[in-house]
């Protein structure tokens, strides 16, 4: 059965493909990948609750850290590489929203959070997950101080744009791939919400 | 479920390649007959190239096919070249065997054109300069290593004066070498015969004289002395019949430059003093 | 397809982020083979076609990864994929060019386990390229490993009959050699593409 | 078998980085702080062992048409069980370590190895060769990230040595790991020279 589907054209002599060597390779092959298979499911089963859990909580700090806010909803929306938009609500209002985008650094991409109040102001940005070079990339997406330079920041005069423009920011010398990653992300999230000053 | 998808798609993937990569290891199986695999085994496997095919691999699938004598790998043993004829059912005829020989022992001692040389360190290369190299003597080894890189079997090396020596225990006489050799200084003597002359110099005697202090001068002393009349100065140089040489030594003694000499006197091939 | 994006792609692949130069990847093959001219050409088509293919086929599987939340599998699953191609191009050369599968010796391996070919797999994924583009940027990505191993090799021959200081003769040579070819391949980053 | 000369071979003679030149892309990649260094170095040298143990006591088993298949899916099975449970059980080493645990799949040593010892010999020579050369490459990467750390941002192990202004950055930089590693085989052949020339 085997043997003759892969016979060739008559032309060519049939190369002698006797079905148990062929079972015998396919059959290791296919053992060692169910193995693994198996044994990556069952630590995937069992570590996966733990990972989302902590994921979940290094979001919620990220949250909090860039807008406090007592409960945060998801909300559903459309917009372009932003992952997720939530709503903060602090006793009974709505403060503003915390929003997650992700942009393209210099090495890949740069995951965070900007928070954003009811008048379309920044009021904080927070990496979640970077690959940036190390002393030079992480000059900005590692530098708290930098980062908080986005407070305050809105659309109101046009997009942020880096080292020049009406709505100037000054990134680190040196990284400046970075810098302008992490303004896409931050004009990403302000453009998601739409609220302007 | 989640487990069941993951081993479902690893198992598919698996299977799909294991049959593929089966049934190509057939498909694309390299028809060999066994007895290649034999004859591969018994020659060195330094791809040197001495039996002018591509590597051993191109010298068995010869040899299988007959093309090439059992004996067409220069630098197989006795044993390994009968091993082979037993592969292959044919007798082996006897043969002596021979090794590389540098015919040029002056190195420092040779007069050179500037004080030293600077430039890619290779013969081939130095010869490009100044007229056929920084020697003087038009014969003799540069000692820059072009032979020792072409050697697969490190049988020979630069010796302290900077010529180059050919040890013969370890040499295959694939002539590699000489081929290597822009200058074409080294060449093939039986491994038994022991009076040697370690120089290719064919110039005029005065002239010789000046290029090197370890020169030939073809004052023909030792052809007069040789009692076997092995030796024959041929446009001023002492040439050698290893037929007849019944290694006396008669010549060693006569010879005035202190040239010709028993290479095998100390067992190893020492550079002349 | 807008073929601006595509070249866009491949210029990347092959000046701008070139694997080896700038994103490191793929770097053992590249110092193990690049000695003779031919083994690096031989090399730099395997890699082109290993990498171009793999592109391909590990797109329906990301897919299907993606579509059953199986993330953590992508690794095991692409490099199975590449491993596979590797064996077969193992084989073929075997059969088809025996003198070049002789000379790449123990490097035809280890092309699986190339930094490159697993690394454009995964970047296609987190570029989220479709179909097209990711065929695009492995060729690329192998062109651009060929170029950088034959200059490379190139320089490694000629490198033979220098005379650094002793300690440095063979590796340490070339490696400083491809520090500076790094060096140069950085200035492309500045490269703007006019539209 | 004797374990002195594989772990000399390891560390010295045969050191997977300076010596056979494998395993290059994470050693210029990640060598940047000392510890990423150590990080990479010791995960490599688990994932070597374990791998290497299960290659051998597999090595009967698996034909020559899917040596490379089989054992590539086993190392890159093990990578992927250390990573989840890194990530799970440990999360603060993961968090620095996370970026390059992928990358130890496409570590040459771990395929080198297992190709040209793990498959040849009995389980537990193959588990010392995994520790040997898995503590010759942690070795190397020590040394060179102290160099590229003390030289490229002007830290050692986090801490400040002098400011960060006097020092060269583009040693950070891979192109920087380039010119290092050259030094640093340099600086081996040397000493060797040296010992031989020496005794």
């Amino acid at each position: 059965m085997m043997a003759e589907k892969a016979s060739r054209t008559p032309g060519r002599p049939k190369p002698d493909i006797d079905p148990p060597y062929v079972l015998r390779i396919t059959g290791v092959l296919l053992g060692v990948c169910l193995a693994v298979a198996l044994l990556l499911g069952i630590v995937n089963q069992v570590t996966k609750p733990r990972i989302d859990a902590i994921q979940a909580e290094k979001i919620r700090a990220a949250m909090s850290q860039v807008l406090p806010a007592d409960s945060y909803e998801p909300l559903d929306f459309t917009a372009a590489n932003v992952t997720a938009i939530y709503q903060a609500v602090s006793d009974g209002k709505d403060t503003g929203w915390v929003v997650e985008t992700s942009a393209a650094g210099s090495q890949g991409p740069i995951e965070m959070m900007v928070g954003i109040d009811s008048e379309g102001k920044v009021t904080g940005v927070s990496i979640v997950k970077h690959s940036e070079t190390p002393n030079i990339g992480t000059k900005v997406v590692g530098d708290q101080a930098v980062l908080d330079r986005f407070t305050g920041m809105s659309l109101e005069a046009g997009e942020i744009t880096v080292n020049g423009g009406a709505n100037r920011f000054d990134g680190v010398s040196g990284a400046t791939v970075s810098s302008r990653g992490v303004a896409a992300g931050v004009n990403a999230a302000l453009a998601a919400i739409g609220v302007t000053p | 479920m989640n487990i069941f998808y993951a081993v479902l798609i690893l198992g598919i993937l698996g299977g799909v390649f294991g049959l593929v990569l089966a049934i190509a290891s057939k498909v694309f199986a390299v028809k060999s007959d066994p007895k290649l695999a034999l004859i591969l085994d018994c020659l060195p496997g330094a791809n040197c190239g001495g039996c002018g095919y591509p590597g051993c691999a191109g010298c068995a699938a010869a040899i299988l096919a007959k093309k090439a004598p059992v004996n067409a790998c220069p630098s197989c043993s006795g044993l390994q070249t009968s091993r082979i004829a037993a592969v292959m059912g044919v007798e082996v005829k006897a043969q002596e065997r021979r090794v590389a020989f540098v015919r040029c022992s002056g190195g420092s001692r040779a007069s050179h054109k500037f004080r030293k040389y600077v430039g890619i360190d290779d013969c081939v290369a130095a010869m490009k300069v100044a007229g056929n190299g920084p020697l003087d003597c038009a014969y003799g080894c540069l000692g820059l290593g072009t032979c020792v890189r072409a050697c697969k079997f490190d049988a020979i090396h630069i010796n302290e004066y900077g010529a180059a020596i050919v040890d013969q225990n370890k040499c295959t006489h694939c002539m590699q070498c000489a081929k290597a050799c822009p200058r074409g200084v080294i060449t093939d003597v039986p491994y038994a015969s022991d009076i040697m002359v370690p120089c290719g110099n064919r110039d005029k005697g005065p002239a010789a004289k000046s290029l090197c202090t370890v020169s030939c001068i073809g004052c023909r002393l030792c052809e007069k002395n040789c009692p076997a009349g092995a030796i024959t100065v041929t446009d001023n140089h002492a040439a050698i019949d290893y037929t007849k040489c019944t290694s006396c030594g008669f010549c060693v003694e006569k010879c005035p430059r202190k040239l010709i000499r028993d290479i095998h006197a100390t067992g190893k091939v020492e550079p002349v003093a | 397809m807008d073929w601006r994006i595509l070249l866009d792609i491949a210029l990347g692949a092959v000046l701008i982020n070139n694997f080896i130069l700038v994103q490191f990847l793929g770097i053992c093959p590249f110092m193990g083979v690049s000695k003779k001219m031919d083994t690096s050409i031989g090399m730099g088509f395997a890699v082109i076609f290993v990498m171009g293919l793999a592109s391909a086929l590990c797109y329906p599987v990301s897919l299907l990864l993606d579509a059953l939340e199986l993330q953590y599998m992508r690794t095991v699953a692409f490099i199975l994929v590449i491993a596979a191609l590797v064996q077969l191009v193992e084989m073929f050369l075997k059969k088809a060019v025996p003198t070049l599968y002789e000379a790449l010796g123990v490097y035809l391996p280890l092309i699986t386990t190339n930094c490159a070919v697993l690394g454009v797999v995964l970047l296609n994924v987190q570029n989220d390229y479709n179909f097209i583009e990711s065929v695009v940027y492995g060729v690329t990505g192998g062109i651009g490993f060929l170029l950088a191993i034959v200059l490379f090799s190139s320089i490694r021959e000629r490198l033979e009959f220098s005379d650094p200081p002793k300690a440095f003769k063979g590796f340490p040579i070339a490696l400083v050699t491809a520090g500076l070819m790094a060096l140069c391949f950085m200035g492309f980053s500045g490269l703007k593409i006019p539209w | 078998m004797n374990i002195g000369k594989q772990i000399k071979e390891g560390l010295l003679t045969q050191n997977p980085v300076l010596v056979q030149l494998l395993g290059m892309c994470s050693t210029l990649a990640i060598t940047t702080t000392v510890s990423n260094g150590i990080g990479m170095g010791l995960s490599v040298t688990v994932i070597l062992t374990l791998s290497n143990i299960f290659i051998s006591l597999l090595r009967k088993i698996i034909p020559e048409q899917v040596r490379i298949a089989a054992y590539i899916v086993v190392i890159a099975g093990f990578v992927t069980m250390v990573d989840l449970l890194l990530q799970a059980f440990f999360p603060d080493i993961a968090e620095s370590l996370g970026v390059f645990i992928p990358l130890i799949v496409v570590n040459c040593i771990i395929l080198a190895r297992a190709e040209s010892f793990a498959s040849k010999s009995k389980p537990l020579p193959a588990a010392i060769d995994g520790i040997c050369q898995g503590l010759g490459y942690t070795m190397v990467l020590i040394v060179m990230s102290a160099i590229r750390e003390l030289l490229g941002s002007g830290t050692l192990n986090g801490a400040q040595v002098f400011p960060t202004e006097y020092a060269a950055s583009m040693l950070a930089l891979p192109v920087g790991g380039f010119l290092t590693l050259g030094c640093l085989i340099a600086f081996m052949q040397w000493v060797q020279s040296k010992a031989k020339g020496g005794k």
